[in-house]
């Protein structure tokens, strides 16, 4: 039974471990942000099964996680746009890019 | 109704009206400067500690809106800060002659109303929650301005400030689970000193002090900052930092006072400590302009984490934390005005390097007076708002025999002096007199108004004081203190 | 009416500086020198009318001194008018079309008022101002002629009175401290009579005046940078300025208190330079340089004399006056025979016999020939020197002596076309009547004995031996045509200069090494530094760091907390 | 009224600091009648303040600009002394400036600035509190920085550098020594010293020390006296203000306070700091007349020169006696009118003749003989002949030395004497002596109005000079301020 219990903190546990090694390997932008999203997704288990009562579910933390996967969505979609501009710019020929105008460590 | 939401609410409508209006959003900030400054009277106003629950839920279901001094002093020098780095912007951000002008024009707009009203829910919030929503609202709208200037340095700021929300949000998760609330009010009452408790403290902290660039976590910070355009540099600065650091404040010094080791406090003084050094140091380094100024952010930082040893072990709401939050308030001020300054200066000579300012003194005689006396109030040099703050934290520094720190802000405010003149020596050269090209000379209005209100707060010294003095929680009561030790 | 009188006091010196500041206005300048014999008129009124010992306070000036003339002041005060007065009439015509007459007038002018001050001063700051207005701007007249030869004169001496001035004002404080604080020269000179009082005022303070009366071996300024003034001006040097140290050590000794070491030491200074000085200038080639050293030899002798004086403790009395006649006559005869350098090469045939002949007279009189003068004021003096110092002072005339007689054959001769004005020879004739006549008027006065009461022939004649060895020398010498040697001027001069120029070469050689030495200002400093922070840096940008530290920081966070 | 007055006094030179600012170049002529006016009306206001201070009324203004830390605006005796020094010499040096630079360009910023000089100087002489006077130490080393880099050119802004280096590491160190001694026993007014008895030896040893060395940096004690030579490289009207009133004497002006009214002769004498220090300033005194004569730039012979004039200060006021404090605080004053005076000539004659080394200036005398008259009197002053001024401070000092048992002063001061001689005697040498060469022989000294007014502030103040000597017990003579401030204030 208290594996049972702790099943979703451990497994969230896990995701967290998984995703952050994935982090600090990877170099790959896009990698990157999958591998914070297994960090998110570890976390919203976490607190996802902190509601799941014997009896009754607390549903203030499915609220918190609901709030909080949508904030990662946002981010994540955002992030991907960003990763796509940092790409397209640097396919660009010309190197007109806004990119670095202010190269700062030339 | 509350200012307490309206705070809140009022840039994001404002943020919307923004984003319908498309090319004439930008002049929504005539109205937005009204209604702000109308609520953050109406805020300042409100008695001490005054809360709101929004939507009417009670604790420890509802989200707290409260008005204490650290909150009421932030949230006004927020408001001062936008309003006069909007006003700057509304040249700089308009519907240009090229295609990414016209879109840096549309986008920054929304951008900035999110930013106003993240940054004042961050200030205000007492839920650690809502917190994080705030956290990720300035954090997307300040890696959207980053990347306005450099792409490729708003990707790794992105990156990184995402890792910084989660690790808080595993924090978060974490009390949740032990205390069942996320209130910071409640979580002071039942505070425990427990396992769990501790890892989502360290986990928060840490995720914190990237959202406040903490040396040795602030490698974002600088070629986000001085890559951005000189508007959105200010707010990165200016607030974006703060919002961070006032979480911090909350943890540190209103939930958990009475579980945190005197060596925890230690730390984070340290890491300020090496801020201060490390950012300075770097600062004399570089021979950009926005970039020196952006490692000055990191030493300034710096200055904030310093204190908590001090305030921590100060007797009571004394010296040490009223020099804190002033030098927050006196940060934002100077910084915002010396990002300004620097566009302007950067742009009318069109370059970016220190040796470009050469002879910029006659040419642009009132933005380099700008720039200088930001840099008095950042060296912390009378009788600015900055000298104000570290004297206050010099004092209790020396009061409380930490020689250390006392040194680390001597030498740091020397070292500020050695960065920051370096800039206007390079205005001061020469004997001639270069043509420059000054769009909109008018813009030079808003770095000198900031700048002359971070020297002139020197004089209102008391007030500040006064004001921050009115959290409840500034400063732990000193039973609470022994304990620990 | 009591109170004019010694109002006269501060015209004295007022009033040269008034007409110093008349030759600063453009048009009026090198008129100036017919206003040189004005100046000091108000010093002759001042002898005649102004009240003795009595002080005229002075408020509001310096550090509130005052003004007073003493006894001994009287004295050096005639002494020096008289000599002043008439080397200004001489200066007037000597230096006519002079292209300096301004500055010449001008400094003339200060000198003479630092000079009368000096002997009218009755505190320390006024003794002071006086002394020092006396030392640095006599610096102008000796350099007057501006050739490097005066230049070279110049320096020494202004390197010398600068060292004696601080010697002076080093004394002067110590002794007003020890005074307790006060500053009115009586007050100090009482505390120095006390048993407990600090040598060190007492040294100090001869030092600084032996300077000036050219005291050996501090006298190396004098017989280089008074002969390289113009005429007049070394009359007034010789005659009247050296009177300043003589007068500033009548002052401040204390007088009536035994002083054995520093009396001694002083008398053996003063004696030594008294034969030193006259063998050494009996060997020199310039009339002017001769009689310089003889100034050196005679003032060599009142300074051995008040050394004696002092060793034994005598009493101011039975000191000062025979001092102050000595140095009177001294002036008025010196100030003479410096006059007389400048007659004698103008003046031809039978005139220039005259003239040499009065010169003469005036040099026996210097150097104590029986009956005359000197001799009177010698026999005065002798009374406090001591047995020895007595017996110095008799055999002094044979060197003294030789001396003159070197002297008078080194004087100039005239050009053909020279013609002698009047106005030059009247002064000459003036001083040397008032050398040989005035010792004798005043003797009673001074010493309270009538002179030569009971004249003794025959002991004067045996006296008079070394004075007439001197005489058979100097005729054997011409009988068998031997010639004087001539000696450089300045005596122990060379060889303090040539230490002094290699050691400056020396401290200027080591000063070049050093600042060659020196690094380089470097601009970028410490490369590897800079490179290593730079490294850093990139680290710390790094997302794989920021997340290692983040997790490193939290650890660290969670074991501060528990 | 009385109440602001302290507050107008200090505030008055903000007025044309601001207007000066403001004004267009092509208004030049406005912008220095109003300097002038305003100079003129502060020297009236602090006329009118001796008149009140003779009759034994302080004013003061204070404005509590943080719980426990008063903003303390007072004129004492000392207080005006200097206030009287920095009033006449700030319209002497306007006068002068405005003669120095004619016409030229950028000078806008430099009244400014100059003016917001002056401002920090009456601050700092009015501070009633050791962080008043904190506050405008500061900013008084703010208001110099731009001046010293005015010319803009490399050395200029590497004395800029060297000289904010310097003098902000010392306010430091000073401001953590004064807020180490408030935190012992809360805020300190400069009217009685507070009771440290209950302090450990060492604490007080070491805040001291700390002050003493935050202090000595603006009056460039050794070690810490490299940023003034280098400061030369300001046009000589900077340089005036500089070693003759604001920086070197706000420092001086400390180490009094320090002494006097944060300590109290009692505790320094009780603690044996007084010797130390004033073995410092000896050493001072005696190495800056050496380094002296070694320079051949006439700005820094000058300059080092004033590293050695202004330790006299210190040294009389750590050696603690009537005498010595006297001498101390006459020579505040003495030193300014002496040294402003060689500076203004140094610049007049570089202005003129371009002058710079100490070899361009054979036969300067003949050329500009009005110029050579005042540098001469200023350099004899130096000197300490008599009966300039500075022989009035070296008496005071000396005899203040064997009264507090110290008669190695007389040393010291003998052996400056002689070494000042050795450097200033040379230069006169060769102004009035040598033949001047054939570029100098054309300069009109005093033809035109601004060549005149370039002159006359230094015949005036040579004049002072001589005065301040001659009639050194004249009533309101520095003497006898001095002599007030000692009686009425620092030997009860």
């Amino acid at each position: 039974m208290a594996i049972v219990e702790h099943l979703y903190p451990l497994t969230g546990a896990v995701l967290v471990g998984l995703g952050l090694y994935g982090f600090l390997t990877l170099r790959h932008p896009l990698r990157q942000l999958l591998a914070v999203n297994v960090v998110g997704a570890g976390i919203f288990l976490i607190l996802g099964g902190l509601g799941r009562g014997a009896d009754s579910t607390d549903p203030f933390p499915q609220a918190l996680v609901i709030t909080g996967i949508v904030v990662a969505v946002a981010l994540t979609a955002f992030g991907a746009a960003l990763i796509l501009r940092v790409a397209e710019d640097e396919r660009a020929p010309d190197g007109t890019a806004a990119d670095d105008t202010n190269g700062n460590h030339p | 109704m509350s200012p307490l939401d309206l705070l809140v609410a009022a840039p994001l409508a404002f943020m919307i009206a923004a984003l319908l209006s498309g090319p004439w959003g930008r002049w929504w900030l005539l109205a937005a400067i009204p209604v702000m400054a109308g609520l953050t009277v109406w805020l300042l106003l409100l008695p001490e500690g005054s809360g709101h629950v929004v939507g009417g839920w009670t604790l420890p279901l509802g989200v707290q809106l409260r008005a204490d001094g650290v909150a009421q002093l932030m949230v006004a020098a927020t408001a001062v800060c936008a309003a006069i780095v909007g006003l700057y912007a509304l040249h700089e951000f308009a519907p240009g002659a090229d295609r990414s002008e016209t879109a840096h024009g549309f986008a920054f707009w929304p951008l900035f109303y999110l930013l106003w009203g993240g940054a004042n829910a961050g200030f205000l919030t007492t839920d650690l929650f809502n917190l994080y929503i705030a956290l990720e609202m300035v954090s997307l709208a300040a890696v959207a301005m980053a990347a306005m200037g450099s792409l490729r340095a708003a990707l790794r700021y992105f990156v990184i400030a995402l890792v910084g929300s989660l690790a808080y949000l595993l924090g978060v998760a974490l009390l949740f689970s032990n205390y069942a609330t996320v209130d910071l009010t409640l979580l002071a009452e039942m505070a425990r000193p427990d396992l769990a408790t501790k890892t989502a403290l360290a986990v928060m902290t840490a995720g914190l002090l990237i959202k406040a660039a903490v040396f040795p976590l602030h490698g974002w910070l600088p070629p986000a900052h001085a890559a951005a355009p000189a508007p959105a540099s200010a707010l990165l600065s200016a607030i974006v930092v703060k919002v961070g650091f006032v979480i911090l404040l909350r943890l540190w010094f209103e939930a958990f006072p009475a579980i945190i080791a005197p060596a925890g406090l230690e730390l984070l003084g340290w890491l300020g400590a090496l801020a201060v050094l490390y950012g300075s140091v770097q600062a004399i380094r570089q021979d950009t302009l926005k970039a020196l100024v952006a490692y000055s952010t990191v030493a300034q930082i710096g200055y904030l984490l310093l204190a908590f040893p001090l305030v921590a072990t100060a007797a009571g709401t004394g010296g040490a934390w009223a020099g804190m939050t002033i030098h927050a308030t006196a940060h934002m001020l100077a910084k915002a005005a010396m990002f300004l300054a620097a566009g302007l200066m950067l742009k009318a000579v069109n370059g970016h390097h220190l040796k470009d300012l050469h002879g910029l003194a006659r040419a642009m005689p009132l933005t380099v007076a700008a720039f200088g006396l930001a840099a008095v109030s950042l060296m912390g040099l009378p009788p600015s708002a900055g000298f104000l703050a570290k004297f206050l934290l010099l004092e209790a520094a020396v009061e409380q025999g930490a020689v250390f720190a006392a040194a680390v802000l001597l030498v740091g405010g020397l070292l500020a002096a050695v960065y920051l003149f370096k800039p206007l020596a390079w205005a001061f050269a020469g004997s001639d007199t270069p043509v420059v090209v000054a769009k909109a000379p008018l813009r030079t209005a808003a770095p000198l108004a900031l700048a002359l209100l971070a020297v002139s707060l020197g004089f209102a010294g008391q007030a500040m004081v006064d004001i921050t003095a009115g959290s409840p929680w500034a400063g732990p009561p000193a039973t609470e203190a022994e304990d620990v030790q | 009416m009591t109170v004019a009188p010694s109002l006269l006091l501060p015209v004295v010196i007022l009033w040269p500086i008034l007409l110093a500041l008349l030759c600063l206005l453009p048009k009026l300048g090198p008129r100036m020198l017919l206003a040189l014999p004005l100046a000091p008129l108000p010093a002759l009124a001042a002898v005649f009318l102004a009240p003795r010992d009595q002080t005229l306070s002075v408020t509001w000036v310096l550090l509130d001194g005052g003004l007073r003339l003493t006894e001994p002041g009287v004295l050096f005060l005639s002494g020096a008018a008289v000599l002043w007065f008439w080397a200004g009439v001489y200066a007037l015509r000597y230096m006519r079309g002079d292209p300096r007459a301004r500055t010449f007038a001008l400094f003339w002018m200060l000198v003479l008022a630092g000079n009368l001050g000096v002997f009218l001063a009755a505190d320390l700051a006024s003794f002071y101002v006086f002394f020092a207005l006396v030392s640095l701007a006599a610096y102008p007249l000796v350099i007057h002629d501006r050739k490097p030869a005066s230049m070279r004169a110049g320096a020494v001496y202004i390197i010398l009175a600068v060292i004696g001035e601080t010697a002076l004002l080093a004394g002067f404080m110590i002794g007003a401290h020890a005074a307790g604080g006060t500053i009115l020269i009586d007050e100090i000179r009482d505390s120095l009579a006390a048993p407990r009082a600090d040598p060190l005022v007492l040294w100090l303070m001869i030092a600084g005046f032996g300077i000036k009366a050219g005291l050996v071996p501090l006298h190396v300024w004098l017989p280089v940078a008074h002969p390289a003034a113009p005429v007049p001006a070394s009359a007034v040097l010789s005659g009247a300025i050296v009177k300043a140290g003589i007068f500033g050590l009548v002052t401040f000794l204390p007088w009536g208190s035994a002083w054995p070491i520093s009396g001694t030491l002083l008398a053996l200074a003063g004696f030594s330079g008294l034969f030193a000085a006259a063998l050494y200038g009996a060997m020199q080639g310039n009339p002017k340089t001769v009689l310089a050293y003889s100034t050196v030899s005679q003032m060599g002798l009142l300074m051995g004399v008040m050394g004696a004086a002092l060793a034994a403790g005598l009493s101011a009395a039975s000191v000062l006056p025979a001092v102050a006649l000595y140095a009177l006559h001294h002036g008025l005869a010196k100030g003479a025979l410096f006059l007389g350098v400048g007659v004698a090469g103008k003046a031809r045939g039978v005139v220039r016999g005259l003239v040499i002949a009065a010169l003469a007279m005036v040099a026996l009189s210097v150097a104590g020939l029986p009956l005359t003068a000197g001799a009177l004021t010698k026999s005065a003096i002798k009374g406090s020197a001591g047995d020895f110092g007595a017996t110095l002072i008799g055999l002094s005339a044979l060197t003294s002596g030789l001396l003159l007689a070197r002297f008078l054959f080194t004087l100039p001769k005239a050009e053909k076309e020279d013609r002698l004005p009047g106005l030059m020879v009247v002064p000459m004739v003036a001083l040397a009547a008032a050398a040989l006549a005035l010792p004798w008027s005043l003797y009673a006065a001074v010493t309270g004995k009538a002179p030569y009461g009971t004249i003794d022939f025959l002991a004067l004649g045996v006296s008079a031996w070394p004075l007439g060895l001197a005489a058979v020398l100097v005729i054997a010498a011409l009988g068998i045509g031997l010639r004087a040697p001539s000696l450089p001027e300045g005596d122990l001069l060379g060889v303090v200069s040539r230490v002094s120029a290699r050691a400056v070469a020396a401290a200027q050689a080591a000063a070049s090494v050093r600042a060659s030495e020196k690094p380089v200002e470097n601009g970028q400093t410490l490369p590897e530094l800079a490179e290593g922070l730079e490294r850093l840096e990139r680290l710390i940008n790094d997302h794989t760091a920021t997340s290692v530290s983040l997790i490193l920081i939290a650890l660290g966070l969670f074991a501060a907390l528990t | 009224m009385n109440e602001f007055l302290p507050l107008l006094l200090v505030f008055l030179p903000f007025v044309p600091a601001l207007i000066s600012f403001a004004l267009p170049e092509r208004m030049a002529v406005w912008r220095d009648v109003i300097n002038i006016s305003f100079a003129l009306a502060k020297l009236a206001l602090v006329g009118f303040l001796l008149l009140s201070v003779e009759d034994g009324v302080t004013t003061e203004w204070r404005y509590e600009f943080l719980q426990g830390h008063d903003f303390i605006l007072r004129t004492d005796a000392f207080a005006l002394l200097f206030i009287t020094l920095s009033a006449f010499l700030w319209l002497i040096a306007t006068v002068y400036a405005i003669a120095y630079f004619g016409r030229g360009p950028h000078l806008a910023r430099f009244f400014g600035f100059f003016n917001l000089c002056v401002l920090a100087a009456t601050g700092v002489a009015m501070s009633g509190t050791t962080i008043t006077f904190f506050l405008f130490y500061e900013l008084l080393t703010l208001a110099t920085w731009p001046l010293v880099v005015h010319k803009g050119d490399e050395k200029s802004l590497r004395a800029g550098r060297i000289y904010l280096i310097y003098t902000l590491a010392g306010s430091a160190a000073f401001l953590a020594g004064i807020v180490w001694l408030k935190s012992l026993v809360g805020t300190i007014e400069f009217t009685a010293p507070p009771d440290l008895s209950g302090i450990p030896r060492l604490e007080l040893t070491l805040i001291f020390i700390l002050c003493i060395g935050g202090l000595g940096v603006k009056a460039a004690l050794i070690p810490f006296h490299g940023w003034l030579p280098e400061a030369m490289a300001a046009p000589a009207p900077v340089s005036a203000l500089l070693h003759a009133v604001a920086v070197v004497k706000a420092g001086a002006f400390g180490i009094v306070r320090m002494i006097y009214d944060v300590y109290g002769i009692d505790t320094v004498s009780e603690l044996g700091l007084g010797t130390p220090l004033a073995v410092l300033a000896g050493a001072t005194i005696l190495y800056g007349s050496f380094r002296a004569v070694m320079q051949t730039d006439i700005k820094k012979r000058l300059a080092y020169s004033t590293v050695s004039q202004v330790s006299y200060i210190i040294l009389g006021a750590s050696l603690i006696g009537p005498f010595a404090i006297i001498g101390a605080l006459v020579h505040l004053v003495h030193q300014g009118i002496m040294k402003i005076t060689l500076f203004m000539c140094a610049g007049a004659l570089d202005n003129r003749m371009g002058i710079k080394s100490v070899a361009d200036l054979d036969g300067a005398g003949r050329a500009m003989p009005v110029t050579m008259a005042a540098f001469s009197i200023g350099a004899l002053g130096m000197i300490g002949v008599p009966p300039t001024a500075g022989f009035i401070s070296k008496w005071h000092l000396g005899l203040g030395g064997l009264q507090s048992d110290a008669p190695w002063v007389i040393a010291v001061l003998a052996g400056s004497s002689l070494l000042n001689a050795l450097y200033f005697l040379p230069l006169l040498y060769r102004a009035w002596l040598l033949p001047p060469s054939a570029k100098l022989a054309s300069v009109r000294e005093l033809d035109g109005a601004w060549n005149r007014m370039l002159i006359l502030p230094a015949a005036i103040t040579a004049l002072a000079t001589l005065a301040a000597g001659a009639f050194a017990t004249f009533p309101f003579s520095p003497l006898s301020w001095a002599k007030l401030i000692a009686e009425s204030g620092y030997l009860k």
